[in-house]
């Protein structure tokens, strides 16, 4: 059962990575790669807890929610970066003013 | 170890010889084109031995068939993504690599 | 959910939805008022497997100030949108963006599966950023990128809350979450995590620096939605998640939100003093109102939360009403800097009418029912003799006073430089003055939201009051 | 997994087979974030989706990987590297400046006082601590859910759980998920047109591979959609392939001719949701519940939605790889 | 015999990390996208070495998937990322 635990360690340090480099960051696209790192880090940590049931087949509705969620992740990333073009064809530079950290 | 398996075994290995190579192609070759070149043969040649290799152990027809076509795939993308990568860097004025 | 629009559709077919939601909303608010709270399965399968939806009292209200507002702002936009200050082009997506948007409103009010909330907040995010971004002026895609990143981090963060409650207890469905849950580590962390991300979207006091700007910059009729409808759907499912699920013996978290509150009333209220322009005012201003909501959760009590809640809906339709008003003058005068009000009370005398309206119930003077909600708050916060909320809830008040007349004052003067001025459709302003009305009379009419209220699970528990 | 194999040499195995994946995803993520060039940057990210996919295999979860692979590896990289080629078009000054020395902390282009990067730092700690804390503490999970998914699968019409549970028992979730991809292209599309980039023509190799590609990829989206119901694929697996080759085909330089542009083409985007919505609304009106298909004809309404939602679900893909409404040229 | 399959998996992953160092020096932007093909190859042959390791034909259909779309990504390369602009680290 041990490797289980390996991936909700590496699911959280992925968010926690995608979190510092969000913040870091003023440059537009590295945002939003930082949230995509980010989104499959809380991914793997949800089908990571998924495998510990006896059985051979885990337990599904984990799957389906990762499923759902990475639809969504493409979706949001679609979006932001139609919005990442507009933002730079109006401003001229894509990156955010350093706003206050959290 | 059944014979099958014992073929199994050294096509692997050859396989993964190639990809060795391959990678070791990649990283030593000085110029783009060069290394295009070791990557895309060595991979294809490592990828076909290990499907042949797998092949032996698949159970059913339908099941070699698919590894087959996935090689298949494989070999078409990678030799015209080589070329395309190759022409667009000849576009971009990078000259060969001369000794 | 009925009011999915196909992409060709365009406004005569988005006033007939509207009319239609706001109907079926009636109709399911007559049914929740005979039966009790209404529990909906899914594609009938049970609680655990399917998605239930869940309408009691709390979800009830919020349904019916949503359909409220929007059908006032739908009314709104068919004058505001079809003016050649919008590109006609523009137009046309403004109303199945919007209808997206008022579908994910409805989803979530009536959903009780927490993870169907995380994909109906990632609706909501998603359709007001766009509509945000509609405006298309720089600033506006500016703060519209900022408003999108700062949803996705709320919405992971709550995400990661979700995932450790489902692998703790098993289930999505609250009511069986709030069967199950005893105080653990991993319930800590979850409660943390999803606190953090839905505070992110409510824009509490250290996390708000988005939503001015985003405010400011977006059209009017979305200003008034996001300031009266989408920060507080956060505020609902914290809410939600605060009374049912978390552990109720956290009073020293409470207190930390109190404070955070108080914070956030004294800030907005300065910052919105100090603006000159209007929409930013505004907005500034629904900072300050939303510390209010958070003043409840030091108390818990059954006063505390019926004062909250009132001050969410009579806060809701006042915001909308101010910001048509908002819209109403910047269409008039063509800018909203307030020292260059000229005459707009002689020209556009609804408007302003509105405006004050909105104004009396956002500082809560007495027929209103920002007073009604305030007075509940104050007759709590006695009971549970924590004075210093009396004394913030007052001085918020005295705030909230300083910038309204602050605006009003100038609508009257004389600005020096002339400028050329539009006509207003008068559709746009009866919608501002109606709104406005209705803020007013909610506190006239408040015993009985208040009786609604009760229907639900969450009250009920502690009527200790 | 560890129940079919006994041998310790074999959990060893694996063991190390995980660590080393586990090292090389947060390698890769910490560099990707960390490197100074945004190109690098994009491959590196390419690289981290590929190796997701690996994990999600290694997690015995087929269903997720085929997801992963179809929509990272075809469509979010492609996207990536189409944005980036607008971005570095719009401005050619600064090239990326090798600074070596600031790249592990990354600070090199943010102006960050140390007193606030250290508060930063205690943040993110704290949170890690949180996490893993909670996330070791958890006690063994009860399987009710699991054991109620298998008992009511047969009457899911589905005979692969993941299938069933995300089209029957949790449909709604799938629904409004739909809506969300839907309202992504509405938004895309509501920012206006974008500027037409001078296409140059593709060569032959290029025809060659994308008219055989191309075919073969709408093949396999038709393949997943039907093993759906009983092996891992459906509706959004065969849905991103063929999204994919709808990226293909727009890389190539096909467009859409005029007359299926307008009208057509958005009743085909929205065909795969209205499919969703009347299905169950139908069903209100036979007396059953919002979304209750009834279990003797719940498999082919179920594959009937799976078509419609494939198709709605690549034809979007595609439209979100443009990145702006589709301008009107004619068909070469 | 799986403890076979896995070590050559094992082995693969290692050659997939060194193609990693390619990336990270790589001079030119093709260099770079050419070490992404790589990758894309040896996924293909890791994900089916597992499937055999683990008795899972399907997850043959994950392979699949590899192959046809690893090309996609360096189309896009190719046709956007360097056919739009003169790249400028080109030179370099």
């Amino acid at each position: 059962m041990n490797t289980l635990y390996l991936y909700t360690i590496v699911g959280v340090g992925l968010f926690t990575l995608g979190l510092y480099a969000l913040l870091i960051h003023s440059d537009l696209l590295r945002k939003i790669l930082a949230i995509n790192i980010m989104g499959s880090g809380v991914f793997l940590i949800l089908v990571a807890l998924a495998a510990r049931t006896q059985g051979a087949v885990p337990d599904p509705v984990p799957h389906a929610m990762v499923i759902t969620g990475i639809v969504v992740a493409v979706s949001a990333t679609a979006l932001a970066l139609a919005l990442v073009i507009r933002v730079r064809t109006k401003v001229g530079h894509a990156n955010l003013p350093e706003q206050s950290l959290e | 170890m059944l014979l099958s398996e014992f073929f199994t075994v050294i096509l692997l290995l050859a396989g993964a010889f190639f990809f060795l190579a391959g990678t070791v192609g990649l990283l030593r070759f000085p110029d783009v084109y060069t290394r295009l070149h070791a990557l895309t043969k060595a991979d294809n040649v490592g990828l076909g031995l290990m499907v042949l290799g797998l092949a032996l152990q698949a159970e059913s027809w339908a099941m070699t068939g698919k590894l087959i076509l996935i090689w298949l795939c494989v070999l078409l993308s990678s030799a015209s993504v080589a070329h395309l990568i190759a022409n667009a860097a000849r576009k971009k004025g990078i000259e060969p690599w001369k000794q | 959910m009925l009011s999915f629009l196909l992409p060709q559709r365009v406004k005569l077919l988005g006033l007939l939805i509207a009319a239609g939601v706001v109907a079926a909303v009636a109709a399911l608010g007559w049914q929740v008022a005979e039966l009790g709270a209404q529990r909906y399965a899914i594609g009938g399968w049970g609680a655990p497997l399917g998605i239930d939806l869940y309408a009691d009292g709390l979800s009830l209200l919020m349904l019916m100030v949503n359909a409220v507002v929007c059908l006032g702002v739908s009314v709104y936009s068919t004058g505001y949108f079809n003016r050649a200050y919008f590109r006609r082009s523009r137009a046309i997506y403004f109303w199945p963006l919007w209808m997206f948007l008022w579908a994910a409103l409805n989803a979530l009010f009536l959903s009780s599966d927490i993870f169907n909330l995380y994909v109906t907040l990632e609706l909501l995010g998603l359709s007001a950023v766009a509509l945000v971004a509609l405006a298309g002026g720089a600033d506006a895609l500016t703060s519209a990128m900022r408003y999108l990143l700062i949803n996705l981090l709320g919405s992971l963060f709550y995400l990661l809350g979700v995932a450790l409650l489902y692998h703790r207890f098993g289930s999505l469905d609250i009511t069986i979450l709030s069967q199950h849950i005893e105080p653990s580590p991993a319930v800590w962390v979850a409660m943390g995590l999803m606190t953090s991300g839905l505070l992110l979207k409510t824009a509490l006091f250290p996390m708000h620096f988005w939503l001015p700007a985003a405010h400011a910059s977006a059209p009017a009729p979305v200003s008034a939605l996001l300031s009266a409808l989408v920060v507080k759907a956060s505020f609902y499912i914290f809410l939600r998640l605060w009374l049912e699920i978390f552990p109720v013996d956290s009073s020293v978290f409470g207190e930390l939100l109190g404070v955070l509150g108080a914070i956030a009333i004294f800030w907005g209220g300065v910052q919105a003093l100090r603006q000159t322009r209007l929409k930013m005012l505004i907005a500034y201003s629904t900072v300050a109102q939303l510390g209010y909501l958070f003043l409840a959760f030091p108390m818990a009590s059954y006063f505390a939360w019926k004062g909250a809640l009132f001050i969410l809906l009579s806060h809701a339709l006042a915001k909308t009403a101010m910001f048509m008003a908002a819209g109403n003058i910047l269409h008039f005068g063509g800018h909203d800097r307030i020292q260059d009000f000229d005459h707009v009370v002689q020209y556009q005398p609804l408007t302003s009418a509105a405006f004050a309206l909105a104004g009396i119930s956002i500082m809560g003077l007495p027929p209103s029912g920002g007073f009604i909600g305030k007075w509940l708050l104050l007759e709590a916060a006695i009971n549970s003799g924590q004075w210093w909320l009396v004394i913030i809830i007052i001085m918020g008040g005295l705030l909230a006073a300083a910038y309204i007349f602050k605006v009003i004052g100038y609508a009257f003067t004389q600005s020096r430089k002339s400028h050329q001025t539009r006509r207003v459709p008068i559709r746009m302003e009866w919608t501002a003055l109606i709104l406005a009305i209705a803020a007013i009379l909610l506190g006239l009419i408040a015993p009985w939201p208040l009786a609604i209220m009760d229907i639900g699970l969450p009250f009920s528990g502690e009527a200790a009051g | 997994m560890e129940a079919m194999t006994s041998l310790p040499l074999m959990t060893l195995m694996q063991l190390l087979f995980d660590t080393l994946l586990g090292f090389a995803l947060l390698w890769l993520g910490w560099r990707a974030l960390a490197s100074p060039d945004l190109f690098q940057a994009i491959v590196l990210f390419i690289a981290f989706g590929l190796l997701m996919a690996i994990v999600w295999v290694r997690l015995d979860a087929p269903d997720v990987a085929l997801a992963e692979a179809a929509i990272g590896a075809g469509l979010t990289g492609a996207l990536l590297l189409t944005t980036l080629a607008r971005l570095e078009a719009k401005n050619r000054s600064k090239s990326a400046l090798e600074k070596k020395h600031k790249v592990w902390l990354m600070t090199e282009n943010v102006k960050l006082k140390t007193a606030s990067f250290l508060w930063l730092m205690v943040i993110l700690m704290l949170l890690v601590s949180g996490l893993v804390y909670a996330v070791l503490t958890l006690q063994e999970q009860t399987f009710e859910l699991q054991m109620l998914v298998s008992k009511n699968l047969e009457s899911s019409g589905v005979s692969n759980p993941v299938t069933a549970v995300l089209l029957n028992f949790r449909g709604y979730d799938t629904l409004l998920e739909m809506s969300v991809l839907l309202l992504a292209l509405l938004g895309v599309w509501s920012f206006g047109g974008i500027p037409k980039p001078h296409e140059s023509l593709p060569g032959p190799v290029l025809n060659m591979l994308s008219r055989l590609l191309i075919p073969l990829l709408i093949i396999v989206a038709g393949y997943f959609l039907w093993v759906g119901s009983d092996a891992p694929g459906g509706a959004f697996q065969g849905g991103s392939v063929l999204g994919a080759a709808g990226v293909l085909l727009l890389l190539v330089g096909w467009r859409l001719c005029i007359r299926f542009v307008g009208l057509p083409l958005r009743i085909i985007l929205v065909f795969g949701l209205g499919v969703f919505v009347s299905a169950a609304v139908v069903l209100i009106f036979l007396g059953r519940q919002f979304m209750e298909y009834p279990p003797s004809v719940a498999g082919a309404l179920i594959l009937l939605i799976e078509a419609a939602a494939t198709l709605s679900i690549g034809i979007t893909l595609a439209a979100l790889f443009l990145v702006g409404r589709p301008e009107f040229r004619r068909h070469k | 015999m799986e403890i076979f399959y896995l070590s050559i998996a094992f082995f693969l992953l290692l050659t997939l990390l060194a193609g990693l160092w390619r990336v990270l020096r790589g001079p030119t932007a093709a260099d770079r996208m050419l070490a992404a093909q790589l990758f894309g190859t040896t996924a293909v042959a890791c994900v089916l070495l597992l499937a055999q390791a683990f008795e899972r034909p399907v997850l043959r259909d994950v392979a699949l998937i590899f192959a046809l779309l690893a090309a996609v990504t360096a189309i896009a390369f190719v046709r956007r990322a360097w056919a739009s602009g003169e790249h400028s680290d080109a030179a370099k």
